[in-house]
C-alpha cells in the first residue's frame, strides 16, 4: 500500500463526493493506494500549499492553479472534474428576470473581492451588457443569501454548488443563467500536483486518477450512497446539504465540450485562456499546454464517457 | 507685608461639631471606631488648635469638618449649615501635601483659578506674591518630585492660602520645614488671620506652636479619639515670634505636656540617667 | 458577567468612598447610617451578584422578543430558543471541537502571558531596548493577522502550531503595551528601598515591580484574554479540520445559520469562563485593592 | 518606529535615573561625570533617533537576503524590490482607496476615543454601573466579529457607517479597559482637592481625572489605534468596493501577491502614521513625564 | 527594653565624604547645582545629625552616601571602599516613608526577609517587638492608606531598624510624630545606638532634636547645600529624654539657630511686638 495525502479545496461535502465515495468503495485500496483525504480552505490556499511544497496532491479550481503556475510555481493539473466554473446569475422567480437581458437597471449582488466577480464582464459581454446597465453591489459572501431574499438585491452573482442550494432550502423560487450555459464556460476544479511528485511517482499518479474518477463515476449513478460514504469519512457533514451539492454539480461534468469525465479537451482550455487572458484573470500570450498534462489520465477505454 | 496689623472683625464662618464618631469599614468584618463622640463649638474667627497622639483621629476629625469624609454619628455644622457635602469656601493643607504630579508647583497653586474660575491675573499676583514670601520663587516652575520635602509642604501651604477662604483647615501644615522656616511661615500665618480674621482648625504635633498661634487647643485622648481638654490661651496679640521662656507661655505647654504623660507613659525610664538633671 | 468578584460592596455606593460635589447624598445624615443588620447584608450582597446574569437574562429575552415582534426570519437571526435547542442537541460534537479550540486559547494566551509581560519591563526599563525591539513588534502588530494568515499557514503547516502562534501574534501585542505602560507608573523612588536591601533584578520584579503593576497589566490581561477566543476561531477559518472556528466556518458556508449562531454562543460561554478566571486571579492576587477605603 | 519622540535622554541610560542593584555601572565615578559639549550631545541624540529606522531598514535587508538566499518563488514571497515597485506603480490606485481606509479609520478611531474613556470613567466610578454595563460589553467583545460582520452588514447597510461601526466594535474594548484601569490608579485622596474647591464632575474629571490617568489610557489608544487599521481592513474584507482591504482581497483572491504585498506595505506605513501621531500626543500631553528624574 | 545601656564598641563603618557635588538635570537643559563641595568624615559608630533650611540639599546628600543618587562630582567612601552602587548594610529612613501600597504595614517590614533571605522567624519577632515598642500592633495588617501620617512613619521606622544595620541613615524619621511618641522614640533610637553602635547620619529639622541626639552637628548653608559649620556636642551618654533648659545644651542649640539667623532674615519683623519679651 502506498501511503498518500490529498489535500480538497474546500470542507467536505457534496462538491468533492466523488472522493469520498472512492475511499468508501474501496477503489483506492484496490490501487493499493492508502489515502488520506484533508479538507482545506478555499482554493487559493490550497494550489498554494502545493506551490511551496507542503502538498503533493490536491483538489482545487484550475484558474486559481493556473494563476500561480503562470506565475512559475511547479505544478500541472492532470485531470479536470468540473468541466465549467459553476458560476451563474440567480434571481427569485417573482422578479420576473427571464433572461439575463433583463438585468437591465436592477440591483446585482456581487461576492466582494473573488474571482466569480472579476469573471462578471465576460458574462454580460457575453450576453450582450454592460456593467454600467445595472447596479453591482459588493457584499460578502455570507450575505448574498439573506440579501437576496430579503430583496435588498434583484439577483446575486452567485453558484450552483452553494447559492442555489442555499436558497432552495430557504424555499425560494429561482431563475438562474449559467456561465457555462450563457457563453462563458471556463476549466474550473481539477486534480493537479506538484511536478516533483509527477516526475517521481508517474505510477502511482496514474492508478490515483483512475481510482478517483472511478469514484467520481461511482458518486453520478449512486448519489445516497455516496453521501454516506461521505458521512462515513467527514462525520461533522450535513448530508442533507451535500445531497443537494452534488446534484447541482452534476451538469458541470460533461459541460464544456467535454467527452470524458475527468478530462478537458485541449480546445476548452485554448477558449479558457482566451477569455480570462481577456480580463486578466491569466496573464496574455500563456501556452494553454502549460497548464495541464493529459499524459496520467487513463486510457480511454477505461474512462467513462459523456452522453451526447 | 508690613506692619503687623491689629485684629479685625471675623470674617469667617463658625463650626460647630456634634457628638461625632468616626467607624472605618463600619459595614466590614474589620470595623474600627477611629473617633468617639467628639463635639466641639468653634466661633467664626476663632483660631483653634488640635493636639493628640499620633493616630488618635486628629485628620479624621478634619477630614468629616471638611466634608470630605462621612461621618458615623453626629452633625457638624459649618456657617449654620449641616455639612453634606464638602465645603467649598476653605483652604485645607492636607497631611500628605497632595500635590499634583502633573502639574508644575505654580500650576498646582493655580488649580484654584481653573476649578474656582477665579480671575487668573489675581490668583497669579497673589500667588507669586506668596512664593516669594516662602522663598520658592526659584522652584515655581518645577514639577513635585524635583522639590524636596520641605518645599512640597510650602506649596501645599501656598495653594491653601491663595484664595484668602474664610475657614482654614491645616493638617500639620509645617511639619517638614526647618526651624526657621517654620517660625517665618507661623508669623505670616498669624499675621494674615489677624487681618482678615478666617475661622482656623489647626492641627499640630508641637505644643509651643498650638499655644503660641491659637485662642484654644483642644487635646485630644489616644485612639478612640475623645477631646479631653480644651485649654483657652489668653495671651495677647499679635505674640512675639519666639515665646520661649515667658511663663505664662510655659504654663500652657507644660499644663499640655502632663497630659501627654498622663495619657502615655513612657517606657524605659526605669534608668535612672534618663531623668532630666 | 464575571465581575460580581471584584465588587463587595454594596450597591450605589461607589468605591471612592467620597462623593464627588454636585451629588446630592441623601443617606449622608447621621440619621440614616444606622449600620445594616447580618441578613440585611448578606440579602444584599446576593441580589447585587445576581445583577450581571440578570443582565444577560435580559438582553438574550430582548433579542427573543425582536425576533418574534419584527418576525425576523430565521435565516436573517433565529430565535434565542431555536439556538439553545441546537447546542443541546450537538452538544457532543461541539464538546469535542471547544476543547480543540480551548486548548489553543489556553496555549497562546499562556505564551503570550509569559512572554509579553517579561518584554513589557524590558522595554519599559531600557530605552535602548524600546528603541531597537518595538518598531519590528509593532510591525507585527500593525500587518493584518487575517490578510496574512494564509501565508502563514501555508509556510508553516496546518498543525495546531500556526494556531497557537496566531492566537500569540493577536493577543500579545494589548498585554506587551499594558505592560509597558504597567512598569513604567512605578513611583521610581520605590526602587530605592529594593537597591538599598541588595535586591536582584529578580527580586525587584518580584517584590516590587509586578505588584505594583499588576492592576494595569491585569487590565492588558483581560483585554488579551477577549481576543484569545476570537484569535483562535480566526486561525480556524483559515485552515483547520477541528476547532469551533471550523464548525463555524461549516456553519456559514452551508447557511446553516442556527449552527452559527450555537458556535457563538459556546464561544461566548468559554469568553465568560476566561474572564471569569481571569477576575478571580486579579481578585485573589491583588488583596490590598480589596481593603475598604472609607 | 515612532518612539524616537519620547526619548530625549542618552543611549545606555535607562529613565529610571537611578541603577538596578547588580549592575556594574562604569561611568559612575566622579572623574568620568564630565558633562558632554554640545554637540557631541547633539550627535548622540541623532543617533539614537536613527537607531528605529535603522532598525526598519535590517528588517527590509533580512526580508531582501532570505528571498535571495533561500530563493523564495515569488508566488510565496516576493522580494522587497518587487514590492516596492508595484507600491510605486499602483501609487495613485494605492492612494486613493488609502484615503477611503483612512478616513474609517480616523472616523472609527474617533468615536472609539470619545465614547470609549468617558464610559472607562463611569465604570472606574460606578461599581453599579459596571455590574450592569460591563457584562453586554463584554459580550460584544467575546463574539468573533469577522464571523458576525456578514449578519451586521445585512442588517446595517454596505455604506462607510457599517465599516466605522465595525472599527469602533473592535477598538472600543482595549482602550475601555485601558481607561477603567487608568481611572483605577488614581490615588482617590486627591479627589480631596477638587471637591474642596467644589470641582463639577467635569473639571474634576479634566483637571485631575484625565491627566492623572493619562499614561496608562495612552497605553490602551496605542494598542486601540493599532487594531483600527487591521479593522477597516477586516471590515472592507466583507463588503465593499473601495478601501484597501478590497484591494488586498481583490489580491489573495486573483494570486496576485505582490498586490497583496503592496497593501501591506502601504497599511505598514499608515499604521506607523498614526502610531508615529500618538506618540506625538502623548509626548505633547505628558510634559511632567519628560522632566529629567536624576 | 530595660535598663540603658553603656556605650559599645563601634560596629558600624566609618563613611567619608569628599568634595562631593551635585548637579541635577545636568545633561539638560536646566542644570541646577542643590550641593557644592561638601566634605564630611564620619568616625565609625558616630551618631552625626544634619540640619540645613529646607530644601538645602539634605535628601539629597543622603541619597548619595546610600548608592542611591549619582554624585556629580568628589568621592564617597563607606567603610574605606568607594560607593558605586547602592549599599546594602544599612537602614533608611526616608523622607517620604516610601511605604509599599501593597503590602501590609506588617509585610512591609518583612520585606526584608523576603529580599535579603533573612531567616523570617527572627525577623518577625524582632518586627513584633518593634511594632510594640512603637505602639503599633493593633495595626500591623492594616494597609498603608488605613494608617494615619504619623502610624506611617513609624512603619517606615521599624522596617529601618528591623535587620540591626551597622549604618542608619535617618531622613528626618520623627517629622509626623506628636511630641510624646517623638520622646519615646528617640529615646529608643539612643538606647538602640549605645547597644549596637551603628553609624548614625540623621537629617532633622529640629535643633534640639540634633543637638540631643548626636556627637556631632553639621549646619548646611541654604541651596546650594554646603557645610557651614561642624558642632562638636560633648555631652555626657545616656542623656537625659528632656534636656530642656539645661544651659550646656541651650549654649549649643542658640549657637545653632544664630547660624540659622544669619542665613536667612525674618521678614516682618518691623512690628515691634514680634520680638520676644
Ligand atoms: N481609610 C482608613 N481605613 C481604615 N482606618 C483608617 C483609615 N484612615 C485612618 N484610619 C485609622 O483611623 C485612625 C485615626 O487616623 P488619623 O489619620 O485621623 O490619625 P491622626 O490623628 O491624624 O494621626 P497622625 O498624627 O499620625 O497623622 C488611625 O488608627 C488609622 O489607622
Ligand atoms: N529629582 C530632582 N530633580 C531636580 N531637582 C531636584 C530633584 N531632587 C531635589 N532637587 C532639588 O535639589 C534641592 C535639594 O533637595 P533636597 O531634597 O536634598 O532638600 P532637603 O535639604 O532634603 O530639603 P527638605 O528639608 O525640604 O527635605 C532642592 O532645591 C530641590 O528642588
Ligand atoms: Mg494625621
Ligand atoms: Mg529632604
Amino acid at each position: 500500500q502506498t501511503k498518500l495525502t490529498f489535500q480538497l479545496n474546500w470542507v467536505a461535502g457534496g462538491a468533492n463526493a466523488g472522493f469520498a465515495a472512492a475511499v468508501g468503495e474501496g477503489y483506492y485500496k484496490d490501487a493499493g493506494l492508502d489515502v488520506t483525504v484533508l479538507q482545506g480552505n478555499g482554493s487559493g490556499n490550497t494550489a498554494q500549499l502545493v506551490a511551496s511544497g507542503r502538498s503533493q496532491l490536491a483538489y482545487a479550481d484550475a484558474v486559481t492553479v493556473s494563476q500561480l503556475i503562470a506565475k512559475g510555481a511547479p505544478m500541472k493539473i492532470v485531470s479536470t472534474v468540473y468541466q465549467s466554473n459553476p458560476n451563474q446569475v440567480s434571481a427569485l422567480k417573482k422578479t420576473n428576470i427571464r433572461s439575463p437581458k433583463d438585468l437591465v437597471g436592477k440591483k446585482v449582488g456581487v461576492p466582494s473581492g473573488s474571482s466569480q466577480t472579476t469573471m462578471l464582464p465576460l458574462f454580460f459581454k457575453a450576453n450582450g451588457l454592460k456593467e454600467a446597465d445595472m447596479t453591482l453591489i459588493n457584499m460578502p459572501p455570507t450575505s448574498m443569501v439573506p440579501s437576496l431574499l430579503q430583496g435588498q438585491v434583484d439577483a446575486i452573482l452567485g453558484s450552483m454548488d452553494a447559492y442555489q442550494i442555499q436558497l432552495e432550502q430557504q424555499g425560494a423560487q429561482t431563475d438562474n443563467y449559467r456561465f457555462a450555459d450563457y457563453g462563458v464556460p471556463t476549466v474550473s476544479t481539477s486534480i493537479f500536483a506538484s511536478e516533483a511528485f509527477i516526475k517521481e511517482n508517474p505510477d502511482v499518479l496514474r492508478r490515483f486518477i483512475a481510482a478517483s474518477l472511478k469514484g467520481w463515476s461511482f458518486a453520478l449513478d449512486n448519489p445516497a450512497k455516496t453521501i454516506q460514504h461521505v458521512k462515513a469519512v467527514f462525520p461533522d457533514v450535513n448530508e442533507k446539504v451535500a445531497a443537494a451539492e452534488l446534484a447541482a454539480i452534476t451538469p458541470l461534468f460533461c459541460s464544456g465540450g467535454a467527452q470524458y469525465i475527468g478530462k478537458a479537451e485541449d480546445a476548452h482550455w485554448t477558449r479558457t485562456q482566451a477569455l480570462l487572458s481577456e480580463v486578466k484573470l491569466l496573464p496574455e500570450g500563456q501556452d494553454p499546454k502549460s497548464y495541464y498534462t493529459n499524459d496520467y489520465l487513463p486510457p480511454a477505454a477505461q474512462m467513462r464517457a459523456c452522453k451526447r | 507685608m508690613s506692619a503687623v496689623p491689629q485684629p479685625q472683625a471675623p470674617t469667617g464662618a463658625g463650626i460647630a461639631i456634634r457628638k461625632v464618631s468616626k467607624t472605618f469599614d463600619e459595614e466590614g468584618d474589620h470595623p474600627f471606631l477611629a473617633l468617639k463622640e467628639v463635639t466641639v463649638d468653634i466661633a467664626a474667627g476663632e483660631f483653634i488648635s488640635v493636639v493628640g497622639a499620633s493616630g488618635c483621629g486628629k485628620s479624621t476629625l478634619m477630614l468629616m469638618v471638611a466634608g470630605l469624609l462621612k461621618r458615623s454619628h453626629g452633625d457638624i455644622l459649618v456657617g449654620g449649615a449641616s455639612v453634606t457635602r464638602p465645603i467649598t469656601d476653605v483652604g485645607i493643607a492636607f497631611q500628605d501635601h497632595l500635590l499634583l504630579e502633573f502639574r508644575t508647583a505654580f500650576d498646582n497653586v493655580m488649580l484654584h483659578s481653573d476649578i474656582r474660575g477665579l480671575p487668573r491675573k489675581q490668583v497669579e499676583a497673589r500667588a507669586k506674591e506668596l512664593f516669594e514670601q516662602l522663598r520658592l520663587t526659584h522652584a515655581m516652575h518645577k514639577y513635585p518630585r524635583q522639590l524636596s520635602g520641605g518645599m512640597r509642604q510650602r506649596v501645599s501651604l501656598i495653594r491653601t492660602l491663595v484664595h484668602d477662604p474664610s475657614v482654614l483647615l491645616m493638617d500639620e501644615p509645617f511639619g517638614a520645614l526647618d526651624a526657621l522656616t517654620r517660625l517665618q511661615v507661623r508669623m505670616d500665618l498669624e499675621t494674615l488671620w489677624l487681618r482678615r480674621r478666617p475661622t482656623v482648625l489647626f492641627i499640630t504635633h508641637s505644643v509651643e506652636e498650638a499655644v503660641g498661634l491659637s485662642d484654644r487647643v483642644l487635646v485630644m485622648s489616644p485612639s478612640p479619639g475623645e477631646v479631653v481638654e480644651e485649654l483657652r490661651v489668653e495671651l495677647p496679640r499679635p505674640r512675639p515670634i519666639v515665646l520661649g521662656d515667658a511663663p505664662e507661655f510655659s504654663a500652657y505647654v507644660d499644663r499640655i505636656h502632663r497630659h501627654f504623660e498622663r495619657m502615655g507613659v513612657l517606657h524605659g525610664l526605669d534608668a535612672p540617667e534618663r531623668v532630666a538633671p | 458577567m464575571a465581575s460580581n468578584l471584584t465588587s463587595n460592596s454594596a450597591p450605589g455606593l461607589d468605591r471612592r468612598g467620597n462623593w464627588e460635589a454636585p451629588l446630592p447624598a441623601p443617606s449622608f445624615e447621621a440619621s440614616g447610617r444606622r449600620p445594616r443588620s447580618k441578613t440585611a447584608r448578606t440579602l444584599r450582597r446576593i441580589g447585587w451578584n445576581l445583577l450581571p446574569p440578570l443582565t444577560f437574562a435580559a438582553i438574550v429575552a430582548l433579542w427573543a422578543l425582536a425576533v418574534k415582534l419584527f418576525s425576523i426570519p430565521a435565516y436573517l437571526l433565529p430565535g434565542p430558543g431555536a439556538v439553545f435547542s441546537r447546542v443541546v442537541a450537538d452538544a457532543p460534537m461541539l464538546w469535542d471541537h471547544s476543547l480543540v479550540t480551548l486548548t489553543e486559547i489556553l496555549l497562546g494566551f499562556g505564551l503570550t502571558v509569559v512572554t509579553a509581560i517579561p518584554l513589557g519591563l524590558l522595554i519599559a526599563l531600557s530605552l535602548f531596548a524600546k528603541q531597537i525591539l518595538y518598531p519590528p513588534i509593532m510591525l507585527l502588530q500593525l500587518v493584518p493577522k487575517i490578510a496574512v494568515a494564509p501565508l502563514f499557514l501555508v509556510w508553516l503547516g496546518f498543525g495546531m502550531e500556526s494556531k497557537v502562534l496566531l492566537t500569540v501574534l493577536m493577543t500579545f501585542f494589548p498585554l506587551l503595551l499594558a505592560s509597558i505602560s504597567g512598569f513604567q507608573i512605578l513611583d521610581t523612588r520605590l526602587l530605592y528601598l529594593t537597591q538599598s536591601m541588595g535586591a536582584t533584578r529578580w527580586q525587584t520584579f518580584r517584590y516590587l515591580r509586578v505588584p505594583a503593576a499588576l492592576p494595569v497589566i491585569f487590565s492588558g490581561i483581560k483585554t488579551s484574554a477577549t481576543i484569545a477566543a476570537t484569535a483562535a476561531i480566526v486561525a480556524e477559518f483559515v485552515g483547520a479540520n477541528k476547532g469551533l472556528g471550523y464548525v463555524l466556518l461549516r456553519g456559514t458556508s452551508t447557511m446553516d445559520i442556527e449552527l452559527t449562531f450555537a458556535v457563538l454562543v459556546v464561544l461566548t460561554f468559554i469568553g465568560i469562563l476566561i474572564n471569569y478566571a481571569v477576575e478571580f486571579s486579579e481578585w485573589a492576587m491583588t488583596p490590598w485593592q480589596r481593603a475598604n477605603n472609607s
